[in-house]
């Protein structure tokens, strides 16, 4: 029997590749070798570059396991499309899901964009904390920041941002000096001991339950 | 001005862009009643002629590529046009005219709030706009996904929590102000709007929610319907552009059932006072809230957070509306009052209603 | 087909001393453990046509509700959570199980000649899968109140008290299920055809559903990673949809979309592969165009990721990913098309009988065609924004999945009823309950596209008083519907209890599961077969294997044989 | 060859609906790559979470990150790394027929993978302790949002936030650390639960071939495990410096 079926002509014969135990080996060391890579990369600090880097390196790494541990370099065709198929669909994935994500508010001012760049002012419904002090909190409590100068020193704040190199930090920047501003205020109203002890998580947690509907 | 007819399918055109999308609407219907009509047809045809009886039989298929490949490949020809000209007709919908009127418009559960500029709001669920000048919504949601919808304008966008997305229009006719009862009452494409408080009920444009947003557990408004998102309806008027600067000077209107009130604005100011939440904080009868009680402030003497003191007179209360945290009380600091937004008249009625409270 | 000598046609006289599937083991536990392809079949369309009467009587509801404005039989949060359950289970626990599971299961391997999947302990775990995930959804609709429509939307979902995470629980759950049967529907389309079935042959129904499966792979994880996101945003919150946490709820709708439009063609898809077996059937005739229309299942298949955010023009995305997504949205009528035409060619010089599973193959074409033209205007930008969110959606989406998905699932029910079963049924009563069904379904949702460009938004409670017309007739049309079903189940219980038996082909098909005894084997073929012609080859078939055990009784065009 | 359906006629190992031992072996092995592509989607959704709050959100990534202990996670790559090569030297030593090899590696296998939760418990629990967690929790030592966290977390986060590449300034946090950690912990913990099912289905296998199940012939069991498992490798090798290797 088994002689009618063209595509294993041998049927009790499974052929698979068997690597060497030099061979895996090898593959091992290469793999560590990489990660050294990649964490050395990671120490020198590349900024910008750390992303593309860290894919890359990572994108070797992951094309030795599947290539040489998995055999797929010695796997049937289908399977080797099926399989690395896959990664096309992710990529559709994530190409359109980002061609949205990266271009909203272009065609139409305002429409996407989740900061009013005129007027600063945040969407309803962004989350409480941002609305009120944007997108950077202070650390500690304001009360603990009161104690440690650096913190609640408004031209302190102003200078930091400015001295940010990223452009995000430059953009940012009108709304840490308004968030500076806001905790000198709340220091000159002598805010409530109670209120100020409550960490800032708690006020998330409030905010957002303040938010929801009650009913 | 007469008001244009709508179609079996569509709704009357009352906005510029309403022509172009129904253009496109109709031109897809035929091609669709045509593609039906072929396809359909020849199925029929087909069931008839070649039914099974004695005597036929079926002819083995073949193949052939040439037809084949046509009807692949014609079709691509009509979809790219189609495909064409409905993103050009949406671009003009989506890319406002830089004279557009803005008004910022709050979704909520279940309510439309609008905003025009200068800051003035208007009524729960009622957006004035002008006619023959473009106007764009900025929204935005302060707690679920909404959308706006004006069928007669063709256009609709989503309200999305802490995100601005935007739509524009442009008005061409007049809504028919007249009193109704029922829908029945109204021009096509309208709807008896809400009762007021005299339960005089008047025609306007209806402005959907179009994105789902829930309905809680018995929950009703002040007509005693239940609230949820079929009933989060707005009213859309469209008024002279002359009506339109009037309104955004003097701020809505003072509500019609004040006019025989002993004294009509106090009354407005009362109205103002629960609808725009003032009673979450302050009392009216003295009793301890986190804002100060309004029972007998107007004309007291206030002693602030910082030492000083002053009297409560009308500059007072119009700049501790506008500017919450500019004096604050002693006892009420880490109070944190929002800014609110009134017109000169709302502020002189919220005074009024104040007046009321100190005789 | 010829089996190879020494077998013949097993001849309609011996086989009632052949063993079946349905006896030659008896007892629960044969049933219950069955590794049998054909017993998980059954097993599976017991279970989805119990969920199909669940979401129908929510439908029934739905409708009622809606007969007059305003309060007509419950509270607006019920009508939510009623609607929500319409949606949910017709979706999850019926449509997309429903062929695959159901008759995929059952046929598959039959028409590979086979003796089953490749993977029978699997396959058992995915029915058993898409039982927990039942009942967790049973779960979720008597703890609590989801309703938050089908699609779980955040930041809604997320608000929502926590019986949507049984609900989310439940799809996820169910996910697996299809994702199990597309594995092992691959492996066994791939591996496991008879000698001679090479891809040139192959029933489109297996084309079919093999797209079916490819698509149930690539897609169904992504829903998986979805609703597993939103229960840990409801439990963890971990913030990445829910915009009061920092997150974006307009990604929550790619997400979504990314799965639930290629689900659209897992649901579509199928429909499709039997509506191929119907019309060849009865036309006599092999499916004009056999590789374009199998190509066109593959192409449907692909484009169909690429299209997923049309069901967003209006969410506020980048107006570049609309204009992408429209684009290629347009793609789809293409392959769609194709099909059609190649339909409808293949009744041109056929011999056709209108016996009821053509009834259903005919008005598959009639209604898909609405469902596809009507697409149209909603892959339109300009016209989209007017009409997405309305009715005119709703309409558009129930004649693809009702009147394509569900036309050919109740077709190929019809039709291979008496292979699964070993019983006919009364074919004027399926003609009277094809009637109710098809002019109840165009009268319930004709109307629809109609309120719906005039503007009514959907999932509403309530309504103007301008829609109350449109809105009754719609509600008339869903009884008449129900109606249609009603006697249709009838139909079915009667041949069950009284029905005469099955000759091997009562429809002188050239498929190849009818070479097979009624009800089959329980190895579907007492003997490897050997194909030797394609399925739809009328004009190699001996008069034998065409027209043997045919009976008059049961065949009123047996005439024609002539 | 039309063959006797009652009988069995191959080897043991060889399902009644198979004909032959190659047809079972390439089935199988279909099937395995179909499910693994599954995997690639599945997770495919939280890389592109990943990938669109990272645009976003620079410095809650870069300072989220910088709270993450390199080291450990470096000790983990390693660990999971090694564990690949043991699992494809199990799937050497089956298709070798050598039974004890194959028990040796596939042990060896499941001893790395506990190494690997070991490390994830020290680096959970110290989260979770101090109260570096997701959304509304962020700041809520063990998940406590009614007490204050303790000294450690302000300490920890204020050296992140000068050690991190894009930086606010001294002592602002950006917002949107806890979607960081949101999608941190969702796409660890998801990816240890692969690691935990993945030490049953090990486990599982080995005790197939104490008992001798496996042979020369036939070991597509051990194929395949050692296939998920180097799945399971593939994520970790992104996640590495995806999550901890942010400047």
């Amino acid at each position: 029997m088994a002689h009618s079926h063209d595509d294993h002509a041998d049927g009790y014969h499974v052929h698979a590749h068997v690597s060497t135990t030099k061979f895996n080996l090898a593959i091992l060391g290469a793999l560590l070798f990489l990660t050294l890579v990649t964490v050395g990369a990671y120490n020198i600090r590349l900024g910008d570059w750390n992303l593309f880097v860290a894919i890359v390196v990572a994108t070797m790494k992951a094309g030795l396991v599947m290539g040489f541990y998995m055999h797929l370099h010695w796997e049937k065709g289908f399977n080797k499309l099926f399989f690395l198929g896959s990664f096309l669909f992710v990529a559709i994935f994530l190409g359109y899901t980002v061609n949205d994500t990266s271009h909203r508010g272009r065609q139409q001012s305002l429409s996407g964009l989740r900061v009013d760049p005129a007027t600063g002012q945040y969407a309803h419904g962004t989350a409480a904390l941002i609305t009120e002090h944007g997108p950077f909190q202070p650390l500690r409590p304001v009360e603990a920041a009161a104690a440690t100068p650096a913190a609640s020193d408004e031209g302190e704040v102003e200078a930091s941002a400015a001295a940010g190199a990223d452009e995000a930090v430059e953009a940012e920047a009108g709304e840490i000096e308004a968030e500076g501003v806001d905790v000198e205020g709340a220091e000159a109203e002598g805010v409530d001991a109670d209120v100020a002890e409550a960490n800032v998580a708690d006020e998330a947690d409030e905010a957002a339950a303040d938010d929801l509907p009650e009913e | 001005m007469t008001q244009p007819q709508g179609t079996v399918q569509l709704p009357p055109q009352l906005s510029t862009i309403a022509p172009e999308v129904d253009a496109m609407y109709y031109a897809i219907y035929w091609i669709s009643v045509a593609s039906f009509v072929v396809i359909v047809g020849a199925m029929l045809y087909f069931s008839y002629k070649y039914r099974r009886r004695p005597g036929h039989e079926a002819k083995p298929a073949g193949h052939a590529t040439v037809l084949e490949i046509t009807w692949t490949v014609a079709p691509i020809f009509l979809l790219a046009w189609l495909f064409h000209a409905g993103f050009v007709t949406y671009m003009h919908g989506v890319v406002a005219p830089d004279n557009a009127r803005d008004v910022r418009v709050r979704g909520m559960q279940w309510n439309w709030e609008f905003e025009h500029e200068g800051g003035v709001i208007d009524e729960l669920n009622v957006l004035k706009v002008p006619v023959g000048h473009p106007v764009r919504l900025i929204m935005s949601s302060s707690d679920v996904l909404h959308s706006v919808f004006i069928p007669a304008f063709r256009v609709k966008r989503d309200v999305v929590p802490g995100m601005y997305t935007t739509l524009w229009f442009e008005a061409t006719h007049l809504t028919e102000e007249r009193t109704c009862e029922r829908d029945a009452d109204c021009p096509e494409a309208h709807f008896c709007g809400r009762a007021d408080a005299n339960g005089v009920r008047t025609c306007a444009l209806p402005l959907f929610c179009a994105e789902y947003c829930g309905a809680p557990q018995g929950i009703q408004d002040s007509a005693g319907r239940n609230t949820n998102h079929s009933t989060m309806l707005a009213e859309v008027r469209v008024v002279s552009q002359e009506a339109y600067d009037r309104f955004l000077e003097e701020g809505p209107p003072a509500p019609a059932h004040c006019d025989a009130a002993e004294d009509p604005a106090a009354c407005w100011g009362e109205g103002l006072f629960s609808q725009n939440g003032c009673n979450a904080c302050h009392s009216v009868d003295g009793s301890r809230a986190p804002g100060p009680t309004w029972q007998g402030l107007w004309g007291s003497t206030r002693q602030f957070a910082d030492g000083s003191s002053g009297v409560a007179d009308e500059n007072y209360i119009r700049e501790s509306i506008l500017q919450p945290q500019a004096k604050i009380v002693t006892g009420y600091s880490g109070v944190n009052m929002p800014p609110y937004r009134f017109s000169d008249r709302q502020i002189d009625a919220i005074i009024a209603y104040m007046r009321t409270l100190s005789e | 087909m010829t089996v190879e000598a020494g077998t013949a046609i097993p001849s309609s006289s011996s086989h009632a001393e052949e063993p079946n599937y349905l006896t030659h083991e008896t007892g629960l536990k044969s049933w219950l453990f069955t590794l049998d392809h054909k017993r998980i079949g059954l097993m599976y369309l017991v279970s989805v046509l119990l969920m199909f009467f669940l979401g129908g009587v929510m439908a029934l509801l739905v409708r009622t509700e809606l007969l007059f404005a305003g309060e007509t039989l419950m509270e607006a949060d019920t009508y939510n959570k009623i609607f929500t359950l319409h949606g949910a289970i017709m979706v999850f626990l019926f449509i997309i199980p429903a062929i695959p599971g159901a008759i995929g299961n059952f046929f598959l391997p039959i028409m590979l000649g086979a003796k089953d999947v490749a993977f029978p302990r699997l396959n058992l775990l995915s029915f058993y899968i898409y039982c927990a995930g039942t009942v967790l959804a049973l779960v979720a609709i008597v703890v609590g109140s989801v309703d938050t429509g089908w699609t779980f939307y955040t930041p809604y979902s997320t608000r929502a008290d926590s019986s949507v995470i049984w609900m989310t629980g439940a799809a996820f759950v169910l996910g697996f299920s299809s994702i199990l049967t597309g594995v092992n529907f691959i492996s066994t389309v791939h591996k496991m055809r008879a000698p001679g079935l090479h891809w040139k042959r192959l029933p489109l129904f297996i084309w079919g559903i093999y797209a079916t499966s490819i698509v149930q792979v690539l897609a169904t994880p992504v829903l998986a990673i979805t609703l597993f996101l939103l229960i840990m945003e409801k439990t963890l919150s971990v913030g990445v949809f829910d915009p009061a946490l920092g997150g974006d709820p307009v990604l929550f709708q790619h997400f979504f979309w990314f799965y639930s439009h290629p689900a659209v063609y897992i649901m579509i898809l199928p429909g499709m592969a039997i509506v191929n077996e119907l019309i060849a059937t009865f036309s006599h005739r092999k499916i004009f165009g056999y590789m374009f229309v199998a190509m066109s299942s593959l192409g449907l298949g692909l484009v169909g990721f690429l299209v997923w955010a049309h069901h967003m023009f209006t969410s506020g995305m980048s107006e570049y990913a609309t204009m992408v997504f429209s684009a290629l949205t347009f793609l789809v009528a293409i392959p769609s098309g194709v099909k059609i035409f190649n339909w409808v060619a293949t009744l041109y010089e056929g011999s056709i009988s209108f016996l009821s599973p053509m009834l259903y193959g005919l008005s598959f074409l009639v209604l898909f065609t609405i469902g596809g033209v009507t697409g149209l205007f909603l892959a339109t930008l300009a016209t989209d924004i007017h009409l997405h969110d309305t009715y005119f959606v709703v309409a558009h989406f129930h004649y693809v999945m009702v009147g394509g998905t569900v036309f050919g699932f109740v077709g190929g029910l019809h039709y291979w009823w008496p292979k699964m079963t070993g019983k006919m049924y009364d074919e004027k009563l399926a003609k009277v309950s094809w009637f109710l069904v098809f002019v109840g379904f165009n009268v319930t949702f004709l109307s629809q596209f109609v309120m719906g460009s005039q503007g009514m938004p959907r999932r509403y409670y309530d309504y103007l008083d301008q829609f109350q017309p449109l809105h009754m007739a719609s509600s008339g049309g869903a009884y008449i519907l129900g109606l249609g079903f009603i006697i249709m189940s009838f139909m079915f219980v009667k041949s069950l209890r009284s029905g005469a038996k099955a000759p091997r082909n009562p429809w002188a098909s050239a498929g190849y599961e009818w070479m097979t005894t009624t009800p089959p084997h329980p190895h579907n073929f007492e003997e490897t077969p050997v194909m030797t012609r394609g399925p739809y080859d009328y004009h190699l078939c001996t008069e034998e294997e065409l027209w043997d055990g045919f009976d008059e009784d049961f065949q009123p065009s047996k005439k024609a044989k002539a | 060859m039309a063959s006797d359906a009652h009988a069995h006629h191959g080897p043991e190992y060889l399902a009644h609906h198979f004909e032959t031992p190659a047809q079972q072996f390439d089935a199988a092995k279909l099937g395995m790559w179909a499910f693994l592509a599954q995997e690639i989607l599945f997770f495919s959704g939280l890389f592109i979470a990943y990938g669109i709050f990272r645009t976003w959100y620079p410095e809650a990534f870069s300072v989220g990150s910088h709270l993450l202990d390199w080291k450990m996670g470096g000790i983990n790559t390693v660990v999971l790394l090694v564990s690949s090569f043991t699992a494809v030297m199990a799937v050497q030593k089956a298709q070798l027929g050598d039974r004890k090899g194959t028990s040796f590696f596939l042990l060896l296998t499941i001893g790395f993978a506990f190494g690997f939760m070991i490390v994830k418990y020290f680096e959970y629990t110290h989260k979770i302790h101090v109260g570096i967690l997701p959304g509304k929790y962020w700041g809520c030592p063990g998940f406590d949002c009614g007490s204050a966290p303790p000294e450690a977390f302000f300490q920890e986060v204020e050296a992140a936030i000068n050690a991190a590449y894009h930086t606010a300034g001294p002592n602002l946090v950006p917002y949107h650390i806890r979607t960081f950690y949101g999608i941190y912990f969702v796409m660890t913990g998801l990816h240890g639960i692969h690691v935990l099912v993945g030490i049953g289905i090990i486990l599982w296998v080995w005790r197939r071939n104490q008992r001798g199940e496996f042979s020369k012939d036939f070991n597509t069991p051990v194929d395949l495990v050692a296939l998920y498992w180097h799945l399971v490798d593939l994520i970790w090798i992104y996640l590495f410096p995806l999550l901890y290797l942010i400047d």
